[in-house]
């Protein structure tokens, strides 16, 4: 954990309400993939937490969807803006599980954090498959990304307009290993119900502080209670309750 | 004694900043960030008798300018405080600590207290009255003067550290209540706790926070504070520990002013995890800007004069 | 009706806005800005039997996101405001105006309601039971539910007008006034009126108020009065108004939400005395982004279902 | 009265804690000297009120000291910025009775109304003496430009470091026909009880609005109530108690 200034050196739209933010700074602390960092905005009072979509030694780029204050302030911030961020927060996913055919679902907002993800596996992976779940085909975005790196990608739209129609659990692919998932918690549930293997959930909660001190975002799991800000937000199957 | 120690209840402090409970755990995340021993102390969780899970997320919701939250007490129970907390945090910190504690009944109470003050590391017992008394029909005991004194005076009885009882500011009179405080027996009162408010989500249409209602906290509540400690300063004679809001050095010193002998900082450590560190850090600084020589000096300075 | 119109205590309101008492004047200072008309209507200054010089100044202190006031109820008295500024606002108001009210007594409350429901212009009384109760040993009428219900009934006897109470927030259970109110005839509830507090000038060391206290308002009040309007709303069959704190459409629709028939906006006219038109002017756009077809539908939408 | 958005185009030190800022914008309601606007800034939720100095057909300017927050933030705007802001606030100083041989006497941050004062009365009047206070040397601001209006100037400091030694009242000049006077509130009791003509006062009041709708500025002078905003902020001798 770690709380620096980070500089703002890209910043653009992907989608009409999906933007891609590049902030250069220290890094250091930006490590697992699944982790997330938690940005102080000016006009806000709490920070806003936001997953790692990349990282290289000098920056780390989150991507994000306008739904309030906070992202639309982020929206309009410009290259040279200085942000205090807070980095190396969360538990992040555990790659060591995810076998030879490990399995990427990601929905809408939760898919950034599975592109550093994937990253990582097609090192040691010898096939990885994503399926990306959007409402329609003007909110697609990082397809490309996923397959350049050598991913075998499916995209599922919920009006058919682009890619298969329906959810990611109408398009999950045979045979694989493990998977991993993010996205909104109807679609977490659906994945919970429709996989056949272990996997590893993120998920989101309304945080106070992001780090563990305040126990805001506590979640029930079958091993107790977890913050998902610090214990989280990746959760294995296992440990998942569905009662809040 | 430095230029910014105080003395609260017999123990000498450093600096007059406390990290206040519930917003800096059980002292050990922060340690992450910097050494925690440059505090006067901090407050640990609202620790209850047994476990608590607390309430469902959402539990907390933004404000302009501060915060609610609605934890609803999660703490894994005084015997694991006991057992595993404080031994964990002995590693980190090496003052005497302010175990906060929250009870449902008298008896609740009483016994956390008991457990808690034999703890060396201890040093004094912040004694939350905010919570509802299952007993009293779901009252508060800090709205009650009489059940606030109740629980004051049979936790007094049971203990030898110093007792601080930490008032809710949702009262018509805050003195009536501290005053009461005071008369059975409190060593010190603390104030304010958060503040009942809501926030509606205008998508959902529904309170952002599953339990609908949530505790207030942060710069918004500051000009609440400083009058409640001034007022609460005004008339009792045992030390006021002020918080509500306090984010920066100024606001310490302004609550001082007011009354407090020491000063709690809460809602802004969650925003800026080194805002303890910084606000000791500029004290001094500020200090001579106002001409202030001794904080211990300016205790309640701007009461009467 | 227009998808902004409300109905409150029989009149229909062209927007829920109302500009709050005690930031507007008698209206015509902001005329000079812009054509009042636009207003759902606004409350006049608080307005008592005899003409009041108020406090000593400075009467105002700034806070990071609001303001603290002790004004002291300056106002010329309810017959010059008859002889004098009501027809001064006719030329520039011509629909129903709040009259606010305020007494040290019930039969100065009585006196100065009467005099005021004569009035055409008139449309409601806004009886503000914030004030001391003299002949209650200075205790705030507003702070007690029977004090409370006293004011109310007596007013109610003496005028043919809808009566709506303003309730003060510093209380510790504000659904019992609420309910006192209603139980003794109000035809509706206003609230949140300042709530008390205190700032501390750091370079004289003393209350930056003559008064020393004074009541908070703006912005960081707005979550306590959302809480407070879904708690009276909730319980309570009378229309709320709610107020504290708002300053743009979406708190409009949040305290509508919580249950407001009709929104005042205060402190947020003196920063910027176009804020109740632009907020008007705003709230069809914002209606828009939340799926809002007509205010008067949200009313409560927050409670309970 | 107007509320409209001016452009920072000029804001420098004067002395180490007086500062010169010229504003440009709409100046259709900045009118009589003594008048004043009420200045938004970012992150102060009350605006600031400043005397007008001087004004030309698109700019206005201000000095101020820098005392507390507001003005501090203040004094780190850069050209360029743009502010909301109110003007033609208050009654400002009544310039028909002068006389021939008017006085003004200024006192540290009360000195800026003066000036424009002083040029409006150079047109009109034979001789236009000034009289500054400052506590010490480096203070010392406005001297040239007073002179540059033709007027008879003179300059005390509380410590003799510059001009004469003493308050603005051990420097009064002879056969002054009227006065006008702004600065520290016991400056001008010392100026009431010194004067020996009628005169004009400009007072300053904590301000809740600065458009006469809070109330928060009122005063008591023999004829009632004044709002400091609205009747005022400047006052005829003959109504000033010194009550409060
Ligand atoms: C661990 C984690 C990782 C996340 N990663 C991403 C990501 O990579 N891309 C992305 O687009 N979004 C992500 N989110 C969600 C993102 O944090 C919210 O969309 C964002 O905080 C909304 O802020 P706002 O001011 O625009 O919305 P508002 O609704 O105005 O925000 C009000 C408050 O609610 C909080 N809040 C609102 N929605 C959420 C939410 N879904 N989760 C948590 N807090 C919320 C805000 O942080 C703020 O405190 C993540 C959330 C978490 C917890
Ligand atoms: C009509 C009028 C004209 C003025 N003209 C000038 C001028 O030309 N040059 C100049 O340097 N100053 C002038 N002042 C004083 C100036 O307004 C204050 O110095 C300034 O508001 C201080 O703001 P701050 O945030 O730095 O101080 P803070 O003390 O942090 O301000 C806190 C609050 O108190 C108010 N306040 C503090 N001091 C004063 C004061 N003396 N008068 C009124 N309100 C105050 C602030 O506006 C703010 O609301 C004038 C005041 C008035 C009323
Ligand atoms: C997330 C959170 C949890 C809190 N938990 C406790 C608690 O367990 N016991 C307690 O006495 N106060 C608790 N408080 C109240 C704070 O200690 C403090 O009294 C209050 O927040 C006001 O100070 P602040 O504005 O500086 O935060 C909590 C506050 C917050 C924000
Ligand atoms: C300067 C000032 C004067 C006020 N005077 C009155 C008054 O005379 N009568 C009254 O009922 N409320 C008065 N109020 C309270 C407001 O009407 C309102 O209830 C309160 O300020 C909360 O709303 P806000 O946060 O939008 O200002 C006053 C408030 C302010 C700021
Ligand atoms: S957000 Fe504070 S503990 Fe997780
Ligand atoms: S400052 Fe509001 S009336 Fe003068």
């Amino acid at each position: 954990m770690k709380d620096s200034i980070f500089q703002v050196i890209e910043n653009r739209a992907l989608t009409p309400n999906i933007f891609k933010m590049r902030l250069c700074g220290d890094v250091s602390e930006v490590g697992q993939p699944g982790q997330f960092i938690n940005i102080k905005l000016d006009g806000c009072y709490l920070r806003r937490p936001l997953s790692v979509y990349d990282a290289d030694p000098i920056s780390v780029t989150v991507i994000y969807k306008v739904v309030g204050r906070g992202t639309e302030i982020m929206s309009r911030l410009k290259n040279g803006t200085m942000l205090s961020v807070m980095t190396g927060l969360g538990n992040g996913f555990d790659i060591m599980a995810a076998g030879e055919r490990p399995l990427l679902i990601g929905g809408g907002a939760g898919v950034p954090p599975l592109y550093l993800l994937a990253k990582k596996l097609v090192e040691r992976c010898s096939k990885v498959s994503v399926v990306l779940g959007f409402n329609t085909i003007t909110d697609v975005f990082c397809e490309e990304e996923f397959k350049r790196l050598g991913c075998e990608v499916t995209v599922t739209t919920a009006d058919g307009s682009y890619g298969v129609k329906g959810f990611v659990t109408d398009a999950l692919p045979e045979g694989y290993t493990y998977f991993y998932t993010c996205g909104p918690e109807a679609m977490l549930k659906a994945v919970f119900d429709s996989t056949g293997t272990s996997g590893q959930f993120s998920f989101e909660e309304r945080m106070g502080c992001g780090f563990g001190a305040c126990m805001g975002c506590s979640c029930k799991t079958v091993s107790g209670y977890k913050r998902i800000c610090k214990e989280g937000p990746v959760l294995k199957k296992e440990e998942i309750t569905w009662e809040g | 004694m430095g230029r910014l120690s105080v003395r609260l209840c017999g123990i000498e402090l450093d600096n007059p900043v406390i990290a206040a409970s519930g917003t800096f755990g059980y002292g050990y995340e922060f340690a992450e960030f910097y050494d925690i021993n440059c505090l006067g102390t901090f407050s640990f969780k609202g620790t209850t008798g047994e476990a608590r899970f607390g309430n469902p997320t959402p539990r907390v919701a933004e404000c302009a300018t501060g915060m609610l939250n609605a934890i609803g007490l999660q703490n894994p129970g005084v015997e694991k405080v006991v057992a595993e907390e404080l031994p964990r945090l002995k590693r980190c910190f090496r003052k005497p600590v302010m175990a906060n504690v929250s009870g449902f009944s008298i008896g609740d109470y009483v016994y956390t207290c008991s457990v808690l003050d034999k703890e060396e590391q201890v040093g004094w017992l912040e004694v939350n009255i905010s919570c509802p008394n299952v007993e009293g029909g779901g009252m508060v005991f800090g709205t009650d003067p009489k059940a606030a004194s109740e629980v004051v005076a049979a936790v007094k009885k049971a203990v030898t550290k110093p007792v601080i009882v930490k008032l809710s500011p949702n009262v018509t009179d805050i003195v009536s209540i501290a005053s009461a405080c005071e008369a059975a027996g409190a060593d010190g009162i603390s104030l304010i706790n958060t503040i009942p408010g809501m926030r509606i989500d205008l998508k959902t249409k529904r309170p952002v926070l599953a339990n609908r209602m949530g505790g207030y906290s942060g710069p918004g509540v500051f000009p609440i504070a400083v009058r409640m400690v001034y007022q609460v300063a005004s008339t009792v004679n045992i030390p006021v520990v002020g918080m509500g809001g306090v984010s920066c050095a100024e606001d310490v010193i302004e609550m001082m002013l007011a009354g407090a002998t020491a000063v709690q900082v809460g809602t802004a450590n969650l925003v800026d995890p080194f805002a303890c560190r910084n606000i000791i850090n500029e004290l001094p600084a500020v200090m001579d800007k106002y001409g202030i020589d001794r904080l211990e000096d300016i205790i309640g300075g701007a009461i009467n004069g």
